[in-house]
């Protein structure tokens, strides 16, 4: 599966400037429009988004998707003792469509990482992944020809070590995941990396668009940044 | 378990069924073994379940590299009553990889008779279904023979990364 | 199987003989529909998929497809030396580590003619029986999910946690640990943890007897495990199946007691066997080894003897720190043991022991370097899950989940 | 006329409302997708691409059991209104609600006795 990215959304420098406005603000020196732009900027606006996501980040449904080892440490995640039902995200759902959070618990074999990333792709928006144990972090214990890492076809939220990670340690990696909806404004995966208008397309028509695009951008006037390919 | 006479007699008794059946016996850490040709498996496997080894516990496969014939197949007898263990093992070369399936006779062995077939390379003929069990059906190459890569990436530490080295497709090309 | 009464009689029985079609629609007058009850389904208990072809509720074929956690460990094996492939090969069955860290080293300390001390067989002991304990009861929680027993899928999980305490404490580590070396065990256990032991000895067999109270009189639960796709021992011994399985069918082979290991003809303790070998069997069978295998743990506790808890041979274990400062023997036997590690006699074996759900054969040939030359390891599971059409066919498809409940196929095992 | 099925109509409407409340809710709270991925609209086959084709002709015995359902369902539907009021109609109802339950009693022997509620 292919991202291909039409223009970088922001380079280092940009990032860069906002971190100095950020630290102006803080110190007090920022006024006038300036200080105007910068909270419409970057305080979320409207209140319906933030109530949004604090339903949405208090009642994640995660898929169960065991595949190996690491499921068994998360089902004992459900268990009595490290319950993780106080935080609202036991109902483990076996379908993707009403699963909103996929753990992916295990070691992801090749063949099995196109049916982990159609199961993702069924999972309707907005949907995010952690990956759970060495395995699917990195190839963990297993760097050989059979294992392919989550990194290298679903984009990650948030990677758990260890292997299998202690049942506390994926709960800590759900409450990482929790505040992080709760803060960040962004929903699909594709605002929080900066893939806006980027298409997923399957490697054989990839190219085909890619020559498309060349040509458009061949005879258009202003050639936006090089849109580069970056494997997802 | 069948001590060396024990072996020797065995191998004896099989070498009057079939003169050219046995090619010799082994006796390793009190178990013994038998090497057969490839083409007489089906016999020997039903003489020693005559004998009282009436089940066949595993099928595996074993690549044996620097020396030919390269690939081996070794069947785990087991006999409930008398307690015992027994070997059978037998030796094809790469080029000609083909060994009669006991299947039909043994309905253990299908599955793992797929499984030596996939990581091996062994053709088992008269197989009802042989086709990969582990890898995905369309894969290149037998994983487990001792010259295919092991794979996997290089660890990407930030000194191959200052290089410029690019490990995303798993080979060290420069950055494209 | 419920037979056909009257009003079905006139109507031509469906005989399904060709191969299983996967992509064309069935023919028209056929209401054959294959479906694939695939990688990624609850009730699978894993990454196991199957292509099923129902007949409106009722399976007339079923094929097992694996491979969908194949992650190559006897290749990676290969690649690491003896004590340094014991975490690899831990990883295999991934709810018995125990057990194949055990068949591993059994088959290296046969190889290399070492023998264990006894105190460290009677720790062995103990911790695989623990080990099989925390397996029957992770498959009693989730088969008993499938059935739609949800509460009893907590109370086994409570008891699995108290035996992972005893693991961390003992070996540090939960799951996988590590605690066998090559020649004995990685430690001795702590001070505290035989008093540990001995209280969770004793709430154990309330627990069975807990979760028997509440399965063995709720009608749902029996209705659907009492003859429910049996399969006769004949069937079974051909398809090579071990374990509770073939133990259900009233077969009593287990090699605990047949061939016995690592000084299992010390304890006495009785092999549960069905008559039957329906799915009821199967479950009562695996309650009653919970019970046994606690007998047997009391038993290596109460004869724990003293000694050294790993061989002396100081060519395949590591000497201890204190003594690394003083003799220069044991510095030069630590490098060695840490760089390259122990060089193995050339020579194959096949270590077969008994696990949870069966013979557990751990196949080595070395080839005389200190790197196994081929690592195989004959699961249970992969075997057993040959048996799953013959138990299955003309069964429902209700019966077909709680069949593949009670087989409890760990796929981390079948696809090594 | 009006204020006696007051309650029943306000009912339906809460009950329209609150339907419609949760269908459409999920189209505005919730994001949309600027390009759907691959795979979002086939249908999910425990994560395998799905071969089973829209004309499946399904077998008989979902029909008949499906038919048995709602023919003694709507039975119990009818004795819920009797039930409530039945001491206000007097002996007349409760006899009349006997021969009505003991016309659907010798059906569901008749169903019983040819076997038609096993499954196939």
């Amino acid at each position: 599966m292919e991202i291909i990215k039409r223009e970088k959304a922001g380079d280092a420098g940009d990032f860069r400037i906002r971190q100095l406005q950020a630290r102006d603000m803080l110190r007090g020196d920022l006024e006038g429009d300036d200080l105007e732009r910068y909270v419409q900027e970057r305080v979320i606006t409207t209140t319906l988004d933030r109530a949004a996501n604090w339903a949405r980040g208090n009642s994640l449904f995660p898929a169960t998707f065991g595949l190996a080892c690491c499921a068994i440490e998360m089902m004992s995640v459900v268990g009595a003792r490290l319950d993780i039902a106080r935080f609202g995200f036991e109902a483990f759902r076996a379908s993707p469509r009403q699963a909103d959070l996929l753990i992916l618990s295990g070691r992801v074999s090749i063949k099995m990482a196109p049916i982990v990333r159609r199961i993702y792709d069924q999972m309707l928006d907005p949907k995010y992944a952690i990956a759970m144990g060495a395995c699917s972090s990195s190839m963990g214990v297993f760097n050989n020809y059979a294992i392919v890492p989550a990194d290298k076809f679903l984009p990650v939220d948030v990677h758990v070590p260890g292997c299998p990670p202690r049942p506390e340690a994926l709960m800590h990696g759900i409450l990482k995941l929790r505040s992080m909806v709760h803060s960040d404004p962004a929903m699909g995966w594709r605002e929080r990396y900066g893939a806006e208008r980027t298409v997923e397309v399957l490697p054989d028509e990839g190219d085909a668009l890619l020559q498309q695009e060349a040509a458009a951008a061949a005879n258009a006037v202003n050639v936006p940044g090089a849109g580069d390919t970056d494997g997802a | 378990m069948p001590d060396a006479p024990g072996t020797e007699l065995l191998a004896q008794e099989l070498r009057e069924a079939h003169p050219d059946a046995v090619l010799g016996t082994e006796f390793f850490r009190e178990k013994g073994a038998i090497r057969v040709a490839p083409e007489a498996i089906g016999e020997v496997l039903e003489i020693l379940r005559a004998k009282g080894f009436k089940h066949l516990m595993s099928v595996h496969g074993v690549d044996y590299y620097p020396e030919e014939p390269r690939l081996g197949v070794q069947y785990e007898l087991l006999d409930r009553d008398a307690l015992d263990r027994l070997t059978v093992k037998l030796r094809v070369p790469v080029d000609a990889p083909s060994v009669p399936s006991v299947t039909a006779q043994w309905p253990t062995a299908d599955h793992q008779e797929r499984e030596v077939f996939d990581m091996f390379g062994v053709v088992f003929d008269g197989h009802p279904d042989l086709r990969r069990i582990l890898m995905p059906e369309d894969y290149e190459g037998h994983p487990q023979r001792r010259d295919f890569p092991l794979g996997g990436e290089p660890v990407l530490f930030t000194h191959d990364e200052s290089q410029g080295k690019d490990y995303t497709m798993g080979t060290d090309r420069p950055n494209a | 199987m419920t037979e056909v009464t009257d009003y079905r009689a006139t109507e031509d029985r469906v005989d399904v003989s060709q191969r299983v079609q996967t992509l064309p629609s069935p023919a028209p007058d056929q209401e054959l529909l294959t479906l694939n009850m695939g990688p990624h389904h609850p009730a699978t208990h894993g990454v196991l998929r199957l292509l099923v072809t129902l007949e409106a509720e009722i399976v007339r074929d079923l094929k097992p497809i694996i491979g969908y956690v194949h992650t190559g460990i006897e290749k990676t094996a290969e690649d690491k030396s003896y004590w340094k492939a014991i975490p690899v090969v831990e990883r295999m069955d991934y709810l018995a580590y125990y057990f194949n860290a055990m068949a591993f080293c059994g088959a290296t300390e046969t190889l290399l003619d070492v023998e264990v001390p006894k105190r460290a067989q009677y720790l062995r002991v103990i911790h695989m029986e623990l080990n099989r304990i925390m397996s029957h009861l992770v498959w009693l929680g989730t088969s008993m999910l499938d059935l739609g027993a949800v509460s009893v899928w907590w109370y086994c999980f409570r008891e699995r946690e108290t035996i992972l305490d005893l693991f961390e404490q003992s070996s540090g580590q939960r799951m996988h640990t590590r605690y066998f070396q090559v020649g004995g065990v990685m430690e001795d256990v702590p001070v505290g943890w035989d008093v540990k032991l001995r209280q969770f000895l004793k709430k154990m067999p309330w627990a069975v007897d807990q979760y028997l109270d509440l399965l063995n009189r709720n009608e749902i639960a029996l209705r659907r495990l009492r003859n429910t796709c049996p399969l006769d021992e004949q069937t079974l011994l051909d398809l090579g199946v071990t374990g509770p399985l073939l133990r259900a069918a009233g077969n009593p082979w287990d090699l605990r007691k047949a061939m016995p290991y690592s000084s299992y003809e010390d304890f006495d303790f009785k092999i549960p066997v069905g008559t039957r070998g329906d799915n009821y069997d199967r479950f009562a069978v695996r309650m009653q080894e919970m019970k046994e295998s606690v007998k047997i743990i009391e038993q290596a506790l109460d004869g724990l003897p003293e000694g050294p808890y790993i061989t002396e041979d100081r060519k395949v274990a590591l000497p201890p720190r204190h003594e690394l400062a003083t003799s220069m023997e044991a510095l030069i036997h630590h490098f060695k043991l840490v760089t390259e590690g122990f060089r193995v006699p050339p020579g194959e074996v096949y270590y077969p022991i008994e696990g949870p759900r069966g013979e557990y054969g751990m196949f080595i040939r070395s080839d005389g370097s200190s790197k196994p030359a081929r690592v195989h390891m004959r699961d249970p599971s992969f075997v057993n899950l040959q048996a799953t059409l013959p138990m299955v066919k003309d069964a429902y498809i209700a019966d077909l989940i709680t069949t593949l409940a009670m087989m409890d196929p760990v796929l981390g095992g079948v696809d090594r | 006329m009006l204020r006696t099925y007051l309650p029943a109509i306000v009912f339906l409407g809460l009950g329209g409302l609150v339907g419609a409340l949760f269908v459409t809710a999920g189209s505005f709270l919730g994001p949309k997708p600027k390009t759907p991925t691959t795979y979002q609209a086939d249908p999910y086959e425990s994560g395998m691409p799905s071969e089973v084709h829209q004309g499946f002709r399904f077998g008989i015995s979902f029909y008949l059991i499906a038919m048995l359902f709602i023919l003694f369902d709507i039975e119990v539907v009818f004795l819920y209104p009797i039930a409530v009021q039945l001491r206000s109609f007097g002996t007349f109802a409760l006899v009349e609600t006997v021969v009505f339950i003991g016309l659907l009693v010798v059906a569901f022997v008749y169903v019983w006795r040819r076997g038609a509620l096993e499954w196939r």
